[in-house]
């Protein structure tokens, strides 16, 4: 315990680490480059794709997927799923707009709060019963689904919010610009890092890493499964709700529709994004990228003048590309450890 | 070897019992641990010493009983509470996060933290360096946990521990998979947390380990407790007695055969990164044994035979044929019999019942066009349950409600009914209770009489000096000895297993 | 040496309870099937009390007419999520076996000719299905999340915008008329004889056996040589093959087909599947469970929308209903957990 | 898919007569025996107590909701009632279970919108058999002669498709790159519009319709189709979306990018209440639309009169609808078969858009 030790970070084996924490950023870097490289080839072929426009349009279409990518990538990191985002969308977003429509003057900011709290509490809905009767959460969240699609169907009842009945200032949000950049990107921007920094940084977050990695592990060495399970339901509910209020604001009208199979969406952009589906690994921003992504693509058929016929066909074989790499390369970093190590036992 | 006298204990655990559904898995679990102490818990395999280590882990909860720990009665809800109490655990099979790294898996929970209560890598990382100072080895702190060799996990449970620097350190088997050098390590970190005045309960099969670094003794039988004893009045001797509660002879029947024909043929069998290069015989008539240590490569060469695991060159022949590799299906047709390691996982489909799974290997055979018959399938059943002297309610009940031993016969049965030349059995009396046990020895020692050749894995020395014919040791993934009957001792095959002597045969 | 702290199959467990050593004790009491069947006959009571004819043939007939498609697409998926996995790509391939048969007939093929280039189809999604689940041992939610995507798409691209019709009127006629002398629909006939089929392989044969294995302890299963990765990969070529099959009835059913067809049913059917019994964990689970399932969602919304209930609220009632049966068969663990916590008491600071 | 509308119309006419074994209405085209005697309509022709189902393409559909506001208006009037059932997606499958209802519950008439042109035939084949009276509206189904049903038409296809091709021409100086958004690629109606549209398009010769997306109906959909479509024609004058999510969409998005706007013309279909805000504040000058309202009125009483034997299917059968006066049916003509026209199109502007409630 002496120089060796005081000497900063530097970890015995700084070379493989360096390996192993590159093939990690390697995801993110993929799909940028991916990213990249659909908007390059779109612009080849239509030379007006490759301007400020554009690449605003691509960050505002991709924001609301992306936002929910982020609650999403949340629970799947601890095994779950939450397939009740769409649904959650349409009510908060039908809800917040009608408040609005009865109650002009109610306060803009409230009204995100409001699509907050709705979110959150369905949110906790599917926390407590997947955590309280551990019945899989694939299951309980796809019953949410049909129930908050079935509930906003009720009081939807065949009505729209009509753009008139919403604040500017509420919409503002959906359009504004600064310095280019537009507000809509900039929030879930803001979400991005700052959960993606706290998943990296708080204890309760590596837990939730933990469980999705290892559950038995997990419950012993006494993380509070349950308490972080719940959590994680709860954010993703009140992303969610947050993303419905957004959704009200960028399309300034919502009817029964708003948000209908989102969750197919952004469970393929966050899988996209790295995340794996059965939990343990994967990261915010790789979920937000996912999005983009899979936004850039839908919007590159439609300037590459290739019929937007084709955009769920490719939407679905990225999906299964993405799933099936991550499997190719998990099993060739175990192969290149595996045969690293008899090396390195053989000396 | 200072005794603790007149100090207050630190732990008392009296009478604790635990069962699961039928089965008795603790019935008197009774130990007291003094500050200062190495404390060391013997028993066989199911004499109850893991359930008793989950009880103070706090992961089960007893039945009966009292736990008290610094004079205070606790009931452990949970993991956290059994940390919170002071009790730290390494666990015999390593619970690690494969997604996360090395040093996080240290720290799990109770990462070092800097303002804002932001997890602060650099120290925890500095931390996890020092830990494994403590422990002289040398593992990256900042890799993923995924790829560890077993060892490299084992010491990383082993960190995680002393990092915690419990009142109470309890290590369930903790050194089978490490090298000597490592477990000299380890009884030197013990020494030093003694020294500060913590407990240690400390659980081995390797008896001298425990005369050479324990102060008391602890013996279990059969989910009991037995005795306790300062290490300067028991024997390895008196201990072993304590333990099996009978002679050894009993506990083992061998009849002499003479080996007939050869039936298993493994040429050079190698599984990249696994095992390399493995070649043995087993005929007619034989026991064979493979012994070695945790994380050998044992089990895996079985896998390996009967197609489980994909063989990345060499050959298996059976009776003279070749087999496919990877395809179990024809080690099956070809007359291979494995009864698996865990019992729980692979041998058995618990939630089915007895009936059920002796029939799940014979099922082509139970009807025409892959229709089952009901009656033959009964039949099937109740004839191997009658053979082996299964104990049970009625065949339709779950095997879950039968006890480890019975268990184990109703896998014997589901593979004997296929009339198998050669049977592998990986740890054939694993945690299953000493009467069972010799019942089990008595029938591999039938089918060896009738002309079955059995490859036999076990990490038990006794069982595999007292059943096997031949013996081949593994060492990280090599054959380092091949001894006969004769040679065979717990001095030779230790020293092949450890990698220490290449030992002349 | 082997890298063994991988994600094990056990770790699974935890979430059924590892040490409760089976089913619930009200469980074994009451089978699910026998309370499925009181729920049937509380649903036509229901129905029948508010709604003079619900009883009759005609609504008979209009209920099998509905369910028929849905019903097919239940069986081969219940053997799928009886070994643990799940086929999310169902409606998608109805979709898409739907539009390339009504593509070809549009380009001139026979219509029989079609309808087999359709379920040959469906053997080769099933087939993609099959390879990326079991031969490259995917996650089988993620694969058919991407396959529902990618089956649509096809779909799209084939057919969009066009709306295919113009099928012959001897076959169409089967979502007209009932099969001669009986009031059932000819999908659903196909059903029953393809839920008999399915029963007696999942109760009485060695694959069905093997299928129980496989859901309930795949490295058991595996150990005991059962052939785990073909069983599977053959389950997901009859289930595209089966809803090829669907998709062929539900294009003549309506005498017309687009791309779009069946949208969503996945849903549903996954959905009845669950309701029948069948746990989403494997190797539970009766093929009678699930007939009796789709009964029950078949009178359900009949009589729903025969009271002018607003289809939202059947929304609600489906996944309430959902949730109700997977609770149901929990709330034994539910029960020993709470009871378990009582019995810990309050933890005194060490 | 033209070519074979008549073989197939006949063939299906055996089928419903195969199955049903009941004749309606002399089977239209082919005859002209039986006509009518009393075509001349009366007040009082129309019985009392009748049931109308409501078939909308979901239930949510704020269009359809207009609509069948206007039905049990209608229905009202006469002493009648409306039942309106449907499901909550826009598929037939959905509204199938409804058709069935009609036919359980003895309904007089079904007033339904087609989710999709065929495959409702069958189910509505069944419910003509048992002597209920087949009124389509919005969307029309294409059973040729079986069942024999009543278009109501909101207004002449060929109309809305020409007109909203005008309107945009006069705004853009008839000149510059055209795009079209539309609703489902399996939309019936859109894909007629659309239809007439290429054909009006070609007397514009400066003109050039470059693209045709797809928004289904989904705000969010529409819009990532429309922000690709300004990505890949900079230099795009005009967009013409004949629905109503469509064009609102669209005006949302104009009106928060005005430099985009100042480039691109938008009209189409709309509601006045959506589209209100959006020709205030000038960034959509036209558009036009029907009263939904109307429309549902109209077939409500079209239903109503069909099922009293106060109207029939031939042509030039005439009968009074309420407050709109009365209406004649019109010959079939080119894949349509009998229908009734609501009237022209309303053309909204900033003159008169305050003036309508839908």
């Amino acid at each position: 315990m002496t120089a060796q030790l005081t000497a900063p970070a530097p970890a015995p084996d700084t070379e493989r680490f360096a390996r192993g924490a590159a093939l990690l950023r390697a995801r993110e870097l993929g799909i940028g480059v991916a990213i990249v490289l659909v908007f390059v080839a779109t612009t080849i072929s239509n030379h007006a794709f490759a301007n400020a426009h554009s690449i605003q349009q691509l960050l505002t279409g991709a924001a609301l997927i992306a936002l929910l990518g982020v609650g999403e990538t949340m629970v799947i990191v601890t095994r779950n799923v939450d397939l009740s985002v769409g649904s959650v969308v349409g009510l908060s977003a039908y809800i917040v707009g009608d408040v609005f429509k009865h109650h002009s003057g109610f306060p803009v900011l409230l009204g995100y709060v409001l699509g907050i709290v709705i979110g959150a509490v369905i949110g906790s809905i599917n926390g407590l019963i997947t955590v309280v009767t551990r019945v899989p959460s694939l299951v309980v969240t796809l019953a949410m689904l049909y129930i908050v699609r079935g509930v906003d169907g009720v009081i939807v009842n065949g009505k729209t919010i009509d753009p008139a009945a919403i604040p500017k200032s509420f919409t503002e949000v959906g359009y504004r610009t600064f310095l280019g950049v537009p507000w809509l990107a900039i929030i879930v921007a803001v979400v991005v890092a700052v959960v993606g920094y706290a998943m990296r940084s708080f204890r309760a977050s590596r837990d939730l890493y933990a469980i999705g990695s290892n559950p038995e592990a997990a419950s012993l060495a006494g993380i509070p499964a349950g308490r972080r399970v719940f959590t994680a339901f709860l954010i993703s509910g009140a992303l969610a709700g947050f993303a419905g209020s957004l959704f009200l604001a960028l399309h300034a009208q919502i009817d029964v529709t708003g948000g209908n199979g989102y969750e197919l969406t952004v469970v393929s952009a966050v899988v996209v994004g790295g995340v794996a589906i059965f939990g343990g690994s994967g990261t915010v921003l790789g979920a937000a990228l996912g999005a983009l992504l899979l936004n850039t693509i839908n919007q590159a058929l439609v300037a590459a003048k290739i019929s937007s016929f084709w955009n769920e066909a490719i939407a679905g074989g990225l999906l299964l590309a993405a799933i099936a790499f991550d499997r190719w390369l998990g099993l060739r970093v175990a192969r290149s450890l595996q045969s690293a190590q008899g090396a390195h036992r053989d000396a | 070897m200072n005794h603790p006298v007149g100090k207050e204990p630190l732990l008392v655990l009296e009478k604790a019992a635990k069962r699961f559904g039928a089965v008795r898995a603790l019935e008197d679990g009774s130990v007291t641990l003094h500050p200062g102490e190495a404390h060391a818990l013997l028993g066989e395999n199911g004499a109850g010493k893991s359930t008793l280590v989950k009880i103070l882990a706090g992961v089960h909860q007893p039945d009966s009983g009292r736990l008290v720990i610094g004079g205070t009665p606790v009931v452990l809800s949970g993991p956290a509470a059994s940390r919170a109490a002071g009790v730290s655990i390494i666990y015999q099979e390593p619970t690690l996060f494969p997604d996360l790294t090395v040093a996080e898996n240290i720290f799990m929970g109770r990462q070092p933290r800097r303002a804002g209560r932001r997890i602060d890598r650099t120290a925890m990382n500095k931390a996890a360096v020092a830990v494994f100072e403590r422990l002289g080895v040398q593992l990256d702190p900042q890799r993923q946990a995924r790829g560890l060799s077993v060892a490299d996990q084992q010491i990383v449970e082993i960190a995680k521990a002393l990092s915690l620097d419990a009142k109470v350190l309890v290590m369930d088997e903790p050194t089978a998979a490490l090298t000597s050098v490592e477990v000299e390590r380890l009884f030197d970190v013990m020494r030093t947390l003694r020294e500060q005045g913590a407990a240690v309960l400390f659980i081995s099969h390797r008896i001298e380990e425990v005369l050479a670094s324990c102060q008391r003794v602890t013996i279990m039988r059969d989910g009991r407790f037995v005795s306790t004893a300062p290490i300067e009045e028991v024997t390895a001797d008196s201990i072993i007695r304590s333990m099996v509660g009978r002679e050894l002879g009993a506990l083992f029947p061998k009849t002499e055969t003479d080996p007939g024909e050869t039936v298993l043929e493994v040429d050079h069998l190698t599984r990249e990164g696994v095992f390399e290069d493995i070649s043995f015989s087993v005929r007619r008539g034989e026991i064979v044994a493979l012994a070695g240590l945790v994380g050998a490569g044992r089990s895996e060469v079985a896998r390996a035979i009967f197609g489980i695991d994909r063989r990345t060159s060499g050959t298996v022949r059976v009776n003279g044929r070749s087999l496919r590799n990877g395809a179990p299906a024809a080690a099956m047709a070809a007359g291979v019999a494995l009864v698996p390691e865990d019992r729980r996982q692979q041998g058995l489909v618990m939630d089915m019942g007895i009936d059920r799974n002796v029939a799940l290997a014979s099922l082509g055979r139970l009807g025409r066009f892959g229709l089952i018959r009901r009656g033959s399938e009964r039949d099937l059943a109740s004839t191997w349950a009658d053979r082996l002297q299964l104990k049970f309610g009625r065949m339709k009940n779950e095997v879950s409600t039968l006890s480890g031993g019975n268990q184990q016969k109703v896998v014997l049965g589901k593979w004997l009914a296929r009339g198998p030349s050669l049977l592998i059995i990986d740890e054939p009396t694993r945690g299953i209770d000493v009467g069972t046990k010799a019942e089990v020895h008595r029938i591999l020692d039938g089918l060896v009489s009738d002309g079955m050749a059995v490859l036999m894995i076990s990490s038990e020395l006794p069982e595999v000096l007292g059943m096997a014919d031949r013996v081949l040791v593994l060492h990280e993934g090599r054959i380092t000895a091949e001894l006969s009957r004769a040679e065979a001792d717990e001095d030779s095959i230790m020293r092949a297993a450890t990698g220490y002597a290449a030992v002349a045969s | 040496m082997t890298p063994d702290i991988t994600t094990k199959p056990s770790e699974t467990v935890s979430y059924r309870g590892a040490d409760d050593g089976g089913q619930p004790l009200w469980r074994k009491l009451v089978r699910w099937e026998t309370a499925l069947v009181f729920v049937l006959i509380a649903v036509l009571i229901f129905g029948s009390a508010k709604e003079s004819g619900f009883l009759d043939g005609t609504n008979f007939f209009y209920i099998s007419l509905n369910m028929g498609e849905i019903a097919i697409m239940a069986l081969p998926l219940t053997l799928i999520v009886m070994t643990g996995e799940i086929d999310l790509s169902v409606a998608s391939m109805l979709g898409l076996s739907g539009t390339v048969m009504g593509s070809l007939f549009h380009d001139g093929w026979s219509v029989w000719a079609a309808m087999a280039a359709a379920l040959l189809v469906g053997a080769a999604g099933g087939a993609l299905n099959g390879l990326l689940v079991a031969k490259m041992g995917l996650p089988s939610i993620a694969v058919t999340i991407g396959t529902l995507t990618l089956f649509r798409g096809l779909a799209e691209i084939v057919l969009a915008p066009r709306t295919i019709t113009g099928f012959p009127i001897s076959l169409t006629k089967i979502g007209v008329v009932p099969v001669q002398g009986t009031k059932i629909a000819w999908s659903a006939l196909i059903f029953l004889v393809l839920a008999i089929i399915f029963g007696v392989v999942l109760h009485a044969t060695a694959l069905g056996r093997s299928i129980v294995a496989i859901g309930l302890q795949p490295e058991a299963a595996r150990f005991s040589g059962v052939r785990v990765d073909r069983i599977k990969f053959g389950l997901y070529v009859v289930s595209g093959v089966f809803c090829a099959l669907a998709g062929i009835l539900f294009t003549l059913k309506n005498s017309s087909v687009s791309y779009d067809a069946g949208t969503g049913l996945e849903l549903n059917v996954v959905a009845i599947v669950l309701l029948g019994g069948v746990s989403i964990f494997g190797g539970r689970g009766t093929v009678i469970g699930v007939v009796l399932a789709v009964v029950i969602v078949g009178c359900l919304q009949q009589a729903l929308t025969q009271m002018g209930v607003q289809p939202e609220v059947q929304n609600i009632v489906t996944g309430s209903l959902l949730l109700v049966s997977v609770l149901v068969p929990n709330s034994g663990e539910l029960v020993r957990r709470i009871r378990a916590r009582r019995r810990r008491g309050p933890v005194p600071a060490a | 898919m033209t070519i074979s509308r008549t073989a197939r119309r006949r063939a299906t006419a055996i089928l419903s007569l195969s199955v049903a074994g009941v004749m309606l209405a002399a089977c239209g085209s082919s005859s002209n025996a039986g006509s009518d005697p009393t075509g001349k309509p009366t007040a009082t022709g129309v019985k009392k107590g009748l049931t109308v189902y409501f078939i909308p393409k979901d239930t949510q559909n704020p269009y359809e909701v207009l609509a069948d506001q206007g039905g049990k208006k209608a229905l009202e009037e006469l002493g009648g009632k409306v039942v309106v059932s449907s499901g909550t997606a826009d598929t037939a499958a959905a509204q199938i279970p409804s058709i069935q209802t009609a036919i359980q519950k003895h309904a007089d008439a079904i007033v339904i919108a087609g989710n999709d042109p065929s495959a409702l035939c069958p189910s509505l084949n069944q419910a003509s058999a048992a002597g209920i009276k087949i009124v389509s509206f919005d969307s029309d189904i294409s059973c040729g002669t079986s069942p024999n049903h009543l278009f109501i038409n909101q207004a002449d296809t060929a109309d809305v498709g020409t007109s909203e091709v005008d309107l945009l021409a006069k705004q853009i100086g008839s000149t510059g790159q055209v795009a079209i958004l539309s609703a489902a690629a399996s939309a019936t109606n859109q894909n007629a519009w659309i239809g007439f549209m290429k054909k009006q398009l070609t007397k514009y010769p400066n003109m050039k319709l470059v693209s045709t997306v797809y928004g289904n109906d989904d705000p969010a959909t529409s819009l990532t189709v429309l922000q690709g479509l300004l990505s890949a024609y900079p230099n795009l004058k005009g967009i013409i979306s004949p629905t109503t999510v469509g064009i609102s969409t669209a005006a949302q998005y104009l009106s928060n990018h005005k430099d985009v706007a100042k480039k691109v013309t938008l009209t189409g279909l709309g509601l006045p209440s959506q589209m209100k805000s959006y020709v205030k504040d000038g960034t959509v000058k036209s558009f036009e639309l029907w009263n939904p309202n109307q429309l549902g009125y109209l077939a409500g009483y079209a239903a109503a009169s069909l099922a009293s034997g106060s109207a029939s299917l031939q042509t030039g059968s005439t009968f009074k609808a309420g407050t709109l006066g009365s209406y004649k049916v019109l010959a079939p003509a080119s894949g349509v078969g009998p229908s009734v026209v609501l009237g022209p199109p309303t053309v909204f502007d900033a003159s008169n858009v305050d003036k309508f409630n839908f």
